[in-house]
C-alpha cells in the first residue's frame, strides 16, 4: 500500500519536475511545478511530516505559485527559441545532470549508514505534528525563526525597490 | 645611534615633501651628508678587533610572529653602510644640481631608497632583512618609471614597462626568499621557540635536506639582484630607462646587497648546502664574468657597457665568496666597496658626457679630453680602477678573490682571471671611445663645472685613498669574515692575528663533505 | 504540553538586536518624507552602536539561544570588519545614484539587513541558522546589486548573482541535508561528534555532503572554479555595494567557512585539506591571470579578489589556530586596502566620464595627490609589498602554511603575487607615470564611459577622501606596527578551538 | 519504503533542477528550477529527519521554504524590473558584463 | 743615511715631479714643467748614487736590505707590505734607469718644446720613471706587479700621447692589453708562489724555495713559466712582441726611453731577480733562453727589411733584448745586465738621432725617402754613427764587449749551449748589417729635398700634416709626430743628452773588459753568488778569442751593408726580386699580427657579437617572453571562459561540484 503511494507520488514529483524543465511555455512550467509540489507534499506525509506537508501545500502550491502566475501573466510567458547560443551547453547539461545523479546515488547507496536501509525508527504519533514543530521553532530554533521573519521583510522591501512604479525605472 | 643612521634619510625625505621646489634638492643633500656623518662617526667608534656585532639594537617587533627589530654592525656590513651613505650623497647632490620635475617626490623616493638599503645592510633579523630587501625596490620602481627615458620611440620599452620587467624579475627572487626565510625559521625552530634572529637561527642549525631547497630560494633572490648570468634579463632595459642619478646609486649599491646576502645569510645559515653547491655557484660566477665582459666589449651604449661590466664584477665577487676562504671573502667585501665606488662615478660621468654629446652611443662620442682635461683625468682614474689596475684597491680586491679561488679551485681561478684581461679592454674602450680619438661634430667638448666637480672629486678621492691603503677595509672586515667562513668550513673561528702566524697562509680548505649537520 | 522558553543571553545577542532595531527604524524613516534624509545617519548610528556592543562583548565566549549561535572573538572580529565596511559603504553611498534610485531608506535597510546576515553568519553554530544567515546576507545583496535600475549592467549583475547564488545555496543546502542525515544533528558540534563517534569518517554520505558544503562556501568566497559571478557582479553593481561585497561578504563567508570546516568537519580534516589546497591554488592562478589587462578597475579588483581569496583559503587549508589567525589578520588588512581603493574609484567615477575605467585615474598623482597616494598604497599593499599590512598578512599566511606543511601552497602564493604585481603596478603607473597606453573604450554598462560626471567635486568630498586616506594610513600603520592587529587576529584564532 | 529510496528520488529531482537551470533561458523557468533543487533538498531533509527520528530536519525544511519564497519574490521582482526596462526576458541576452 | 732611505727618496722625487706637474697644468709655464720633470729625475739619479755609495760602504754579502712603510694589504693570512728591497742588482737598475731617464728628459726638454701637451708629456714621463723605479725596487711580488702594471700604463699613456690619432690610440690599447696578459702571468705566478711558499716577500720566497722544491718539480717550473709570460710580454719577446713596433706611434723620446732603454728590459731584470727559481727549474730557463734566441733571429731578419726608421730600430731592440734574455737565462747574469746597460745607452742614442732626423723630415719616417743627412745634420749624424757602431759591436765600443761576453759564457758552458754561441754570432752579423743599412740609407748620398731645404735655409721642412699610416689628416689640436719638433742642431739640451750618450756608447764597455777590469761582475756578484751557474767562468783567453770572432763578424757585417747600400745600391732590389716570397714574409713581420688577430681577437669579438645578437635576445629575453606568453595565454583563456552567459557560469559551477564530489567519493573509504 505504502509502496504504491510512494511510487505514485514519486512519479508525480518527477513528472512535474521534468515538466518544469521541458515545457516551452513558462505558464505550463508553473503548472507542472504545482503538480510536483503536491506530489512532494504526499511524500512528506508518507514521511510522517504532516505539518511540512501542509505548509508545502499552503505556502508553496498556494501563495508562491499564485505569485508566479501573476508575474507570468504580467510579463507574458512567451516561449523561448530553440536556438542554443552557448556551444556545448545542450550536450553537456544532461551529461552533467546524469553525473550528479550518479555521484549522489553512489554516495547514498554505498554509505555504511545502516539506517538508510530501514524505514526509520517508529516514532510517536506526535512526530512532525504542528505542536512538535512549533516547540522546536520557538525553543531550539528561535534564532533562525526570527531571522527568517526578518528575511521575509527584507525580501518584501526588495520587491518594492525593484518593482516600484513611482521612480522612473520604467522611463528608461 | 644606529636608529638615527637608519631613519634619518626617511625623516629628511618626509620633511622634504613639504618644502618648496627650490630647496628640496639642497635639503635632501644636507640630509644625505648628515647620514654620511653619522655613518662615519660610527665607523670611527668601530672596534676593529672584534668579529662580533656592534651598535646592536634588538627589540621585539612582531612578537606574534617572532619577528624582531634587530640591527647591528660588524665587519661584514660596516663599509657597505659607509659606501651606501657616500654614494647616496653623490647621487643626490648630482641630482640636486640639476632641474628635476616634481623634485619633492624625486628626493623623497631617493631618501626612502637610502633608508631601505641601509636597513637591508643593518638588519640582523632574517625577516627584517627580507622586508628591507623588498622595500628597496619600490622607490626605484617609481624613480625609474616616472623619471626614466621612454624608449618606445626607438623600438624599446616604455620606462614603466622596462621598470616593471625589472620589478617582477627581482620580485620572483625576493618572494621566494620570503617563503624560504619563513621556512628557515620554522624548520629550525622545530616546534620550539620561533625566531628570525640570524644569530639564533645559526645556533639552531637546519637539516641538510631543507637547506638544499632553501639555499636555492635565497640564491635566486641574490643572483637576480646582482644580476648574475642568465638572470640579468631585466638589466639592459632597466639601465637604459633609468635616470642616471638614480642609476648611479642603484648599480653602485643595490647590486651589493645580493652579494652581501650570501655572506650574511646563506653561508652562516646553510653551510652544508653552501659546500654542496659551491661549484655550481662558482660556475654561475664564472659565466657572469665571461659573459659580462664579452657583452661589455661589444656594447655600444655607454650605460650598458657599465652595466655589463658590473655583471662581470659581481661575478668576481660571487666567486670570491664561494671560494669559501677567508681571503676570497675578504676580497669580495673589499671589491663590493670598490665596485660601488667606481661604478657610481662612471654613471655620473656618463650623465655628464650625455649632456655634452647628446647621445649614448659610444661610436658617436670622442675627443673630449682636449678641452676637458680634468674630466678626462677623473674618468681615467675611475676607468683604471674599474679594470683593477694593480695599485688600485680593486686590484687588491681581485687579487684576494682570485688568490682565494686559486688556492681551492685552481681551474676556476685560471678561467676567472681571463676576465681581468677583458676588463682591461672594455674599460679602456669606454675611456678612449669617449675621451680620445677624433671629436665628432656636434660634440661639445666642455670642461666640467665645479658642481659636477664636487660630486665626482670626493668619490675619486675615496678611490685613490683606498688604493694607497686598502688595509683600512681588510683590517676591519677580516675578523667577521673569518668567523663567517669558519662556520661553513667547520674550522674553528680563527684568532684575529692569524695573519701573522707562520702557517696562516694555508687558509681553511673546505671539508670534503658535511659541514654542519 | 508545556512551553519552556529558551534562555536568552541578551548581552550576547545585543549586537543582533541593535541591528534589527536599526533595520526597523531606518525602514520607518523611509516612510515619512521629512525623515527620509536621515537614513544614512541612522544607519551609521546603528552600525556604530553595533560596533560598540561587539567591542563590549570582546573576549566573551558563549553559546547563545540553545546553541544556535556561538559568540566568540572570531565572530566578533569578523562582525567588526563587516560593520566597519558597511559604515564606509554608507559613506560611499552618499550622492550615489543607486541609493537615490532605490530610495535611501530602502537602500540602507537592505544594507543593514545584509550586515545582520553577516553578523549572524559569523556566529552561526547550527546548520539552520547557518543557512538562514547566509540567505539573509545574500538576498539583500541580490537586490542592492540591481538597485541602479538605470544601468542595464546593474540589473544584469543582480540577476546573475541571484541565479548563480541560489544555485550555490541550493547545493549547500543539499550538502547540509546529507550531513544532517549522516549525523542526525544540525549543531556543528553535534555533527563533529556524529562523524567522529558514528564511525562515519570517510563515509561517502558525509564526503559528498562536505563536497557540496565546500561548493556553497567556495562560491560565496569566490574561489575558482566557483568564481565566475565575481567579476561580473563586482563590475555591474553600484560601486559602494561592490566595495561592501568585496570585503564584508568575503569576511563573513570565510568566518563560517572556518567554523564549519574546522569545528563541524574537523574530524574529516585530512580528507578535505588537499581538496581545498588545490582549490586555493586554482583560484590564485585564475584570479591573477584573469586580472591582467583588465581596463575596468572594479573588474580588476574582482579578479584580484578571487586571487586574494585563494591566498586566504590557505588559512583554512592548514586547519590550525595560526591559520585562523592569519586568515583573520589578512581579512582585516584586506578590508583596509580594498576600501581605500574603492573610495578612490568611487570618487573618480563620479568626477570623470571614464567611469571605473583605468583611464579615470591617469595622471592622478600630479593632480589629486590625496587620492593618488591612497590608491597607490592600496595597490602596493594588495601586491604584498613591505611596509604595508598586505606584506604582514602574506607573511602571516605563509608562516601558517609552512607550519602546516603546505609549503608548496606558500610558493604558489609567492608566484601568484609575482603575477599580480603586473596589474597592480599598471594602475600605479597610470597614476604616476602617465605612460599608460590608452586602452579601447570598454563599451560595457558597468563602466559606461559616456556616463556624465555625477559630481565634479567628488575628489574633494570628505566622505570619500577621508575614508581613502584613513584606510591607506591604517594599511601603512599596520604594516609598520602590526602587533595590535596580530593580537586581534590571534585572539580570534584562539577562540575557535 | 526504505529511506534510501527517498534520497535517491530527491537526488534525481536535484539533478533535474540543475539540468533545467543549465538549459532553460527564461529567467522565470530558471527560478522554477531553483525551486526544484530546493525542494529536492527539502525532501532529503524530511526523509533524513524521519530516518534519524528527530524533527530538526523538518524545521529546517520549513525554514528552507521561507528562504525559497524570498528568493522567488526577489527573483520575480528582478524579472519585473527587467521587463520594465524593456530588456529581453532571456538570460542569454544579458551579457554585457564579460571578459 | 741608510741605503733604503736613499731608495725611498729615489722613488719620492719622480712621483712628486709627476704630481706637481699634473696638478699645476694650468698654472705652470711650459718651461717650468720640463725643468721640474728633469730636475726630479736628476735628483732621483743623485739619490741612486747615494744608494750606491752606502752599499759600497758595506761588506759585499751584507749588501741587501728590505724596508717597508706600512701594511698594504694584510689579512686572512696574506701579508702584503708596502716594502722595497735594495741590493746591488736593484741599485744597478736604479742607476741605469734614472741615469738614462735624466738624459732623455733633457732631450725631451728640447725636442718636445713646441708640442701641445708639453706638461702632460712630462707628467707622464715622470710617472713612468717612478713606476719603473718602483718595479726595480719592489720588495715583494705584489709590489712588483704594481710597478709592472704602472709602467704598462705609462707606456700606454705615452704611446697614445697624441690621442686623436686613431693609430696611436689603437697601438696604445694593443700595448696595454698585451701587457695586462703579462701582468696576469705574474699574478698567477704570485698565487702559485704563495701557495707553495706562503709568502710574497722576495727574501723569504728565495730562501724557502731551495728547501721546498727539488729541481724541475712541476710547480717551480710552472712558476717560472708564468713569470716568463710576464717577462716576455713586457720585453717584447715572441710571441708577445707585436705591440712594440706599433708602440712607435708615441713620441720619439718615449720610444727611446721606454721602448728601448728601460721598460722593455724589465723582463730581463725579472729573470735575473728571480734567478733562484730558474736555477731550480732549468727546463724553464732553457725555454726562456731559446725564446730569446728565436726572438733575436726573427727580429733581426725583420729589421733587415723594415723601411720605417723607428720600427727598424724597434726590431733591433727586440733582438738585442733577445741577447739579454739568453744571457740571464743561461747563467751569464752579469753579462746580461751589462748588455742591458750598454744597450740602454746606444739604443737610446739611436732613437734620439732618429727623432732628430724625423723632425727634420717633418714626420716622414720612411727611410727610402731619406738620404744625405750626413751633410745636413752633422751632430746628429755623428752621434748616430756612434750609436750604430756600438750596436754593430764595432771593436772597442760598449756593445762589442757586452754582447760577446754573453756568447763567451755560452760557449764556456758548452753542451747544447754552443748553439747559442753559434746562432748568437749569426745574429751579430744580422745586427751589423741592418744597423749599417740604416746608417748608409740615411746619412750618405745626395741630400733629399728636406735635407736640402735644411742645408739651404737652415730651417726644418714643414709639410702638410697627415698620418702616413692611415693617410688621414692630422688633428693638430693635440699634436702629432714631427709637429715642428726640434732637431739636435738647434737645441742645446738635446745636444748635451746625445753627446753624453754617444760618449757612453763608445766607451762604457771599458768598465768590463775580460781579464782587465770586471767591475760590474764584481759589483753584482753578491746577488748571484747563490747560483751554481756563476761557477762557470770563461777563461780570459776564450773570452778574447770570442771577442776576436765578434770583431771579424761585425766588420764583415758592416762591409756587407756598405757593399749593398753604398757600393752597389741596385743589389738590394735584385735580391728582393729574387727572394720575393721571403721578402714579403719578412716584410709582413712573419705574419704574427695576422695570426694573433685570427686566433684571439676575431673569435672573442665573434663570441661577443653572437652573445649580443642571438643569445641575449633568444635565451635571456626568451625566458621572459616565454613566461609572458604563457601568462598571456592563460589570461586569454580565463577571459574566454568568462563569456557572460550566466548559464555557462552555472555549468562551470556544477562541473566544479561534480569534480569535487568525484574527488571526495574517491577519497571515501
Amino acid at each position: 500500500m505504502e509502496a504504491v503511494l510512494f511510487f505514485v507520488a514519486a512519479i508525480g514529483a518527477l513528472g512535474g519536475a521534468i515538466g518544469v524543465v521541458a515545457m516551452r511555455n513558462p505558464f505550463y512550467s508553473v503548472l507542472a511545478l504545482i503538480i510536483h509540489l503536491f506530489s512532494l507534499a504526499a511524500l512528506f506525509l508518507l514521511l510522517t511530516a504532516a505539518f511540512i506537508a501542509a505548509a508545502q501545500v499552503v505556502v508553496y502550491a498556494g501563495a508562491v505559485m499564485v505569485l508566479y502566475v501573476f508575474v507570468v501573466a504580467y510579463v507574458g510567458g512567451g516561449g523561448e527559441s530553440a536556438w542554443e547560443p552557448i556551444p556545448g551547453q545542450r550536450f553537456l547539461a544532461p551529461l552533467l545532470g546524469i553525473a550528479l545523479f550518479v555521484e549522489l546515488s553512489i554516495a547514498v547507496l554505498s554509505s555504511a549508514l545502516l539506517a538508510l536501509e530501514t524505514e526509520g525508527p517508529d516514532v510517536g504519533s506526535g512526530f512532525g505534528n504542528p505542536a512538535a514543530i512549533g516547540h522546536l521553532l520557538l525553543e531550539k530554533f528561535l534564532v533562525p525563526f526570527e531571522a527568517s521573519s526578518i528575511l521575509l521583510m527584507l525580501a518584501a522591501v526588495g520587491a518594492i525597490v525593484l518593482a516600484n512604479r513611482k521612480r522612473e525605472g520604467e522611463a528608461a | 645611534m644606529i636608529n638615527v643612521l637608519l631613519w634619518l634619510p626617511l625623516a629628511v625625505g618626509i620633511v622634504g615633501l613639504f618644502l618648496p621646489k627650490k630647496v628640496t634638492g639642497w635639503w635632501a643633500t644636507l640630509g644625505a651628508v648628515a647620514t654620511l656623518g653619522v655613518a662615519i662617526g660610527m665607523a670611527l667608534g668601530f672596534d676593529s678587533g672584534s668579529s662580533g656585532l656592534q651598535y646592536t639594537v634588538d627589540t621585539s617587533w612582531i612578537p606574534g610572529l617572532g619577528v624582531d627589530y634587530s640591527l647591528g654592525i660588524d665587519g661584514l656590513n660596516l663599509f657597505l653602510v659607509l659606501l651606501t651613505t657616500v654614494i647616496w650623497v653623490g647621487g643626490i647632490a648630482f641630482a640636486a644640481f640639476r632641474e628635476q620635475e616634481r623634485p619633492q617626490l624625486f628626493f623623497f623616493l631617493m631618501l626612502i631608497a637610502e633608508t631601505a638599503t641601509l636597513g637591508a645592510f643593518l638588519a640582523q633579523d632574517l625577516l627584517l632583512f627580507v622586508l628591507f630587501f623588498d622595500l628597496m625596490l619600490v622607490p626605484f620602481y617609481f624613480l625609474f618609471g616616472a623619471w626614466g627615458h621612454d624608449r618606445s620611440g626607438e623600438g624599446g620599452l616604455t620606462a614603466p614597462a622596462a621598470t616593471l620587467k625589472m620589478f617582477i624579475y627581482t620580485l620572483i627572487g625576493s618572494l621566494l626568499m620570503l617563503v624560504a626565510a619563513i621556512a628557515t625559521a620554522i624548520l629550525s625552530a622545530k616546534g620550539g621557540h620561533l625566531t628570525f634572529s640570524i644569530q639564533e637561527l645559526q645556533q639552531q642549525g637546519l637539516g641538510t635536506g631543507s637547506q638544499r631547497w632553501i639555499f636555492w630560494f635565497f640564491a635566486a633572490a641574490f643572483l637576480v639582484k646582482m644580476p648574475a648570468f642568465l638572470l640579468h634579463g631585466w638589466m639592459p632595459d632597466a639601465y637604459r630607462a633609468a635616470p642616471l642619478p638614480a642609476l648611479a646609486v642603484f648599480s653602485g649599491v643595490l647590486a651589493k646587497v645580493g652579494a652581501y646576502g650570501f655572506l650574511r645569510i646563506v653561508l652562516p645559515l646553510f653551510p652544508a648546502a653552501t659546500i654542496e653547491f659551491q661549484e655550481v655557484l662558482l660556475v654561475i660566477a664564472l659565466a657572469s664574468i665571461l659573459y659580462g665582459s664579452v657583452m661589455a666589449f661589444t656594447q655600444t651604449n655607454v650605460r650598458l657597457i657599465a652595466g655589463y661590466s658590473s655583471v662581470a664584477q659581481l661575478g668576481f665577487i660571487t666567486a670570491g665568496i664561494f671560494a669559501l676562504r677567508a681571503d676570497g671573502a675578504d676580497g669580495a667585501l673589499l671589491q663590493m666597496v670598490n665596485h660601488g665606488l667606481v661604478v657610481a662615478p662612471i654613471f655620473v660621468i656618463v650623465a655628464i658626457l650625455v649632456e655634452r654629446t647628446g647621445t649614448e652611443d659610444i661610436r658617436e662620442m670622442g675627443g673630449m679630453a682636449l678641452r676637458a682635461p680634468v674630466l678626462a683625468a677623473l674618468f681615467l682614474i675611475v676607468a683604471l680602477a674599474t679594470l683593477a689596475m694593480p695599485g688600485s684597491a680593486n686590484f687588491i680586491g681581485e687579487f684576494y678573490i682570485l688568490n682565494g679561488l686559486f688556492q681551492t679551485k685552481i681551474v676556476f681561478a685560471f678561467v676567472a682571471i681571463s676576465g681581468v684581461a677583458m676588463s682591461a679592454y672594455y674599460a679602456l674602450r669606454l675611456y678612449q671611445g669617449t675621451m680620445h680619438n677624433r671629436k665628432p661634430d656636434g660634440v661639445a667638448s666642455r670642461e666640467i663645472g665645479w658642481r659636477d666637480g664636487i660630486v665626482l672629486a670626493p668619490l675619486v678621492l675615496c678611490i685613490l685613498g683606498l688604493a694607497l691603503y686598502p688595509q683600512l677595509i681588510l683590517h676591519r672586515t677580516d675578523p667577521s669574515v673569518k668567523q663567517t667562513v669558519a662556520i661553513v668550513t667547520g674550522g674553528p673561528a680563527p684568532k684575529a692575528q692569524l695573519a701573522d702566524s707562520e702557517d696562516g697562509w694555508t687558509g681553511y680548505a673546505p671539508l670534503a663533505s658535511g659541514g654542519k649537520p | 504540553m508545556n512551553f519552556n522558553a529558551p534562555h536568552i543571553d541578551y548581552a550576547g545577542i545585543s549586537p543582533i538586536i541593535a541591528l534589527t532595531v536599526g533595520i526597523c527604524v531606518v525602514l520607518l524613516s523611509a516612510v515619512f518624507k521629512p525623515t527620509r534624509r536621515l537614513a544614512p545617519g541612522l544607519t551609521l548610528l546603528t552600525l556604530v552602536a553595533t560596533a560598540g556592543l561587539l567591542i563590549w562583548q570582546w573576549g566573551e565566549t558563549k553559546q547563545l539561544v540553545t546553541g544556535a549561535l556561538r559568540l566568540d572573538d572570531l565572530a566578533i572580529s569578523i562582525s567588526l570588519i563587516a560593520v566597519l565596511t558597511a559604515a564606509f559603504a554608507v559613506l560611499f553611498s552618499i550622492r550615489e545614484p543607486a541609493a537615490e534610485e532605490a530610495g535611501s531608506g530602502e537602500y540602507h535597510t537592505l544594507l543593514l539587513g545584509s550586515v545582520l546576515g553577516m553578523v549572524l553568519l559569523s556566529e552561526a553554530y547550527n546548520l539552520v541558522s547557518f543557512f538562514v544567515a547566509l540567505e539573509t546576507l545574500s538576498i539583500p545583496l541580490y537586490i542592492l546589486c540591481a538597485t541602479n535600475l538605470r544601468r542595464e549592467g546593474s540589473l544584469e549583475s543582480g540577476l546573475k548573482y541571484l541565479i548563480v547564488g541560489s544555485l550555490g545555496s541550493a547545493t549547500l543546502l543539499y550538502g547540509m541535508a546529507f550531513l544532517y542525515g549522516g549525523t542526525g544533528s544540525t549543531g556543528f558540534e553535534g555533527i563533529a561528534i556524529g562523524i567522529a563517534h558514528g564511525g562515519l569518517t570517510g563515509d561517502p554520505l558525509i564526503m559528498i555532503g562536505i563536497a557540496m558544503a565546500a561548493v556553497g562556501l567556495a562560491f560565496k568566497t569566490s574561489i575558482a572554479p566557483f568564481h565566475q559571478w565575481t567579476p561580473d557582479v563586482y563590475q555591474g553593481a553600484p560601486t559602494p555595494i561592490t566595495s561592501f561585497m568585496a570585503v564584508a561578504t568575503k569576511a563573513a563567508a570565510f568566518a563560517v567557512f572556518l567554523r564549519f570546516f574546522d569545528v563541524a568537519l574537523g574530524p574529516e580534516a585530512s580528507d578535505w585539506q588537499p581538496a581545498l589546497a588545490v582549490l586555493a591554488a586554482i583560484s590564485i592562478v585564475v584570479g591573477n591571470v584573469g586580472a591582467l589587462g583588465q581596463d575596468s578597475l572594479k573588474r580588476l579588483l574582482g579578479y584580484s579578489g578571487i586571487a586574494q581569496a585563494g591566498y586566504m583559503l590557505g588559512g583554512i587549508v592548514v586547519a590550525s589556530e595560526s591559520g585562523v589567525s592569519a586568515l583573520v589578520f589578512y581579512l582585516a588588512a584586506y578590508a583596509f586596502m580594498n576600501l581605500a581603493a574603492f573610495a578612490v574609484i568611487v570618487a573618480r567615477e563620479r568626477e570623470t566620464h571614464f567611469g571605473d575605467d583605468i583611464r579615470a585615474v591617469r595622471g592622478l598623482g600630479a593632480e589629486r595627490p590625496w587620492l593618488a597616494w591612497p590608491l597607490t598604497i592600496a595597490m602596493l599593499a594588495l601586491a604584498g609589498l613591505p611596509a604595508t599590512a598586505g606584506f604582514i598578512g602574506k607573511l602571516y599566511l605563509i608562516e601558517a602554511l609552512v607550519e602546516g606543511d603546505y609549503t608548496w601552497l606558500a610558493v604558489f602564493i609567492a608566484i601568484g603575487t609575482m603575477i599580480s604585481v603586473a596589474y597592480y603596478l599598471r594602475v600605479v603607473a597610470a597614476m604616476w607615470m602617465g605612460q599608460e597606453q590608452p586602452g579601447a573604450v570598454p563599451a560595457i554598462a558597468g563602466a559606461s564611459p559616456e556616463a556624465d560626471p555625477v559630481d565634479p567635486e567628488a575628489s574633494r568630498r570628505w566622505y570619500l577622501v577621508g575614508p581613502a586616506v584613513l584606510c591607506a594610513a591604517a594599511t601603512v600603520f599596520f604594516g609598520v606596527i602590526p602587533q595590535p592587529l596580530v593580537d586581534f587576529a590571534s585572539h580570534a584564532g584562539a577562540s575557535l578551538f | 519504503m526504505n529511506i534510501s529510496w527517498y534520497i535517491v528520488l530527491s537526488s534525481l529531482l536535484f539533478a533535474t533542477g540543475a539540468v533545467g537551470i543549465l538549459i532553460r533561458r527564461s529567467p522565470m523557468v530558471i527560478l522554477l528550477c531553483l525551486e526544484l533543487m530546493l525542494n529536492a533538498g527539502n525532501l532529503a531533509l524530511v526523509a533524513f529527519s524521519r530516518m534519524v527520528g528527530n524533527q530538526e530536519g523538518q524545521v529546517f525544511a520549513l525554514v528552507v521554504m521561507v528562504v525559497a519564497a524570498c528568493e522567488v519574490v526577489v527573483g520575480l521582482g528582478l524579472i519585473v524590473a527587467i521587463f520594465r526596462r524593456k530588456l529581453p526576458l532571456d538570460v542569454d541576452d544579458l551579457r554585457t558584463l564579460r571578459g | 743615511m741608510s741605503a733604503t732611505a736613499w731608495a725611498w727618496l729615489v722613488l719620492l722625487f719622480p712621483l712628486l715631479g709627476s704630481i706637481t706637474i699634473a696638478l699645476g697644468f694650468r698654472v705652470l709655464p711650459a718651461r717650468a714643467a720640463g725643468l721640474i720633470g728633469t730636475v726630479a729625475i736628476g735628483a732621483a739619479f743623485a739619490c741612486g748614487l747615494g744608494v750606491l755609495v752606502s752599499l759600497l760602504g758595506e761588506a759585499p754579502d751584507a749588501r741587501h736590505h728590505a724596508s717597508s712603510l706600512w701594511d698594504y694589504a694584510s689579512a686572512a693570512g696574506l701579508d702584503i707590505k708596502l716594502g722595497i728591497y735594495v741590493d746591488p742588482l736593484s741599485t744597478f737598475m736604479v742607476l741605469i734607469v734614472s741615469g738614462v731617464s735624466t738624459l732623455i728628459h733633457l732631450y725631451s726638454f728640447g725636442y718636445m718644446q713646441s708640442d701641445q701637451g708639453y706638461r702632460r708629456f712630462f707628467s707622464y714621463l715622470n710617472f713612468f720613471v717612478f713606476s719603473m723605479l718602483l718595479l726595480v725596487l719592489a720588495g715583494n711580488f705584489v709590489l712588483l706587479i704594481v710597478g709592472w702594471a704602472f709602467v704598462g700604463f705609462a707606456s700606454y699613456a705615452l704611446i697614445s700621447f697624441w690621442y686623436r690619432r686613431t693609430t696611436a690610440t689603437r697601438a696604445g690599447m694593443k700595448a696595454f692589453v698585451i701587457n695586462v696578459v703579462g701582468d696576469i702571468g705574474l699574478t698567477l705566478a704570485a698565487f702559485l708562489i704563495f701557495r707553495e711558499l706562503g709568502t710574497f716577500e722576495y727574501e723569504d720566497a728565495f730562501a724557502k724555495a731551495g728547501q721546498v722544491f727539488h729541481t724541475n718539480e712541476w710547480t717551480i717550473t710552472a712558476i717560472c713559466l708564468l713569470l716568463l709570460v710576464g717577462a716576455f710580454a713586457k720585453s717584447a719577446q715572441l710571441p708577445f712582441h707585436t705591440w712594440l713596433p706599433d708602440a712607435m706611434e708615441g713620441p720619439t723620446p718615449v720610444s727611446s726611453l721606454i721602448h728601448a732603454a728601460t721598460m722593455v728590459t724589465a723582463g730581463v731584470y725579472l729573470i735575473a731577480r728571480t734567478h733562484p727559481f730558474f736555477v731550480l727549474a732549468p727546463t724553464a730557463a732553457d725555454v726562456a733562453a731559446f725564446v730569446g734566441l728565436a726572438t733575436l733571429l726573427v727580429a733581426g731578419t725583420i729589421a733587415l727589411v723594415m723601411t720605417d726608421l723607428k720600427r727598424a730600430i724597434a726590431y733591433s731592440t727586440m733582438s738585442q733584448i733577445g741577447y739579454m734574455v739568453v744571457g740571464v737565462s743561461i747563467g751569464a747574469y752579469s753579462a746580461g745586465m751589462f748588455h742591458l746597460m750598454t744597450h740602454a745607452f746606444f739604443k737610446a742614442l739611436l732613437f734620439m738621432a732618429a727623432g732628430s732626423i724625423i723632425a727634420a723630415m717633418a714626420n716622414e719616417q720612411n727611410m727610402d725617402r731619406m738620404s744625405g743627412f750626413g751633410k745636413a745634420m752633422r751632430f746628429t749624424s755623428i752621434t748616430m754613427l756612434c750609436g750604430a757602431l756600438a750596436l754593430a759591436a764595432f771593436p772597442g765600443t760598449s756593445g762589442f764587449f757586452s754582447k760577446d761576453e754573453i756568447l763567451a759564457y755560452a760557449s764556456a758552458r758548452g753542451g747544447m749551449y754552443l748553439i747559442f754561441t753559434v746562432l748568437g754570432y749569426v745574429g751579430a752579423l744580422l745586427t751589423a748589417v741592418y744597423t749599417f743599412r740604416l746608417v748608409f740609407r740615411v746619412l750618405p748620398g745626395k741630400p733629399c729635398p728636406e735635407a736640402q731645404e735644411l742645408i739651404d735655409t737652415g730651417h726644418v721642412h714643414h709639410a702638410h700634416p697627415f698620418n702616413p699610416a692611415t693617410g688621414e689628416e692630422e688633428d693638430t689640436d693635440v699634436g702629432f709626430p714631427g709637429a715642428d719638433h726640434h732637431i739636435a742642431e738647434q737645441s742645446a739640451p738635446m745636444r748635451v743628452a746625445m753627446g753624453v750618450l754617444a760618449f757612453l756608447a763608445l766607451f762604457a764597455g771599458l768598465v768590463q773588459v775580460p781579464g782587465v777590469d770586471e767591475t760590474i761582475t764584481h759589483f753584482l756578484d753578491p746577488v748571484f753568488a747563490d747560483s751554481p751557474l756563476t761557477q762557470i767562468v770563461p777563461s780570459v783567453g776564450a773570452s778574447w778569442f770570442g771577442l776576436a770572432i765578434g770583431a771579424v763578424i761585425s766588420l764583415a757585417g758592416i762591409g756587407i751593408a756598405y757593399l749593398a747600400y753604398v757600393a752597389r745600391p741596385e743589389l738590394p732590389g735584385k735580391l728582393e726580386a729574387r727572394l720575393r716570397p721571403l721578402h714579403t714574409f719578412l716584410y709582413n713581420k712573419w705574419y704574427f699580427d695576422e695570426a694573433i688577430d685570427f686566433l684571439i681577437v676575431r673569435p672573442a669579438l665573434a663570441i661577443g657579437r653572437f652573445a649580443n645578437s642571438v643569445f641575449e635576445r633568444f635565451v635571456v629575453d626568451g625566458v621572459v617572453t616565454g613566461t609572458q606568453g604563457t601568462v598571456r595565454g592563460g589570461t586569454a583563456f580565463v577571459r574566454a571562459v568568462q563569456n557572460g552567459f550566466v548559464r555557462s557560469y552555472a555549468l562551470l559551477l556544477l562541473v566544479g561540484f561534480a569534480g569535487l564530489a568525484l574527488y571526495f567519493l574517491i577519497q571515501s573509504s
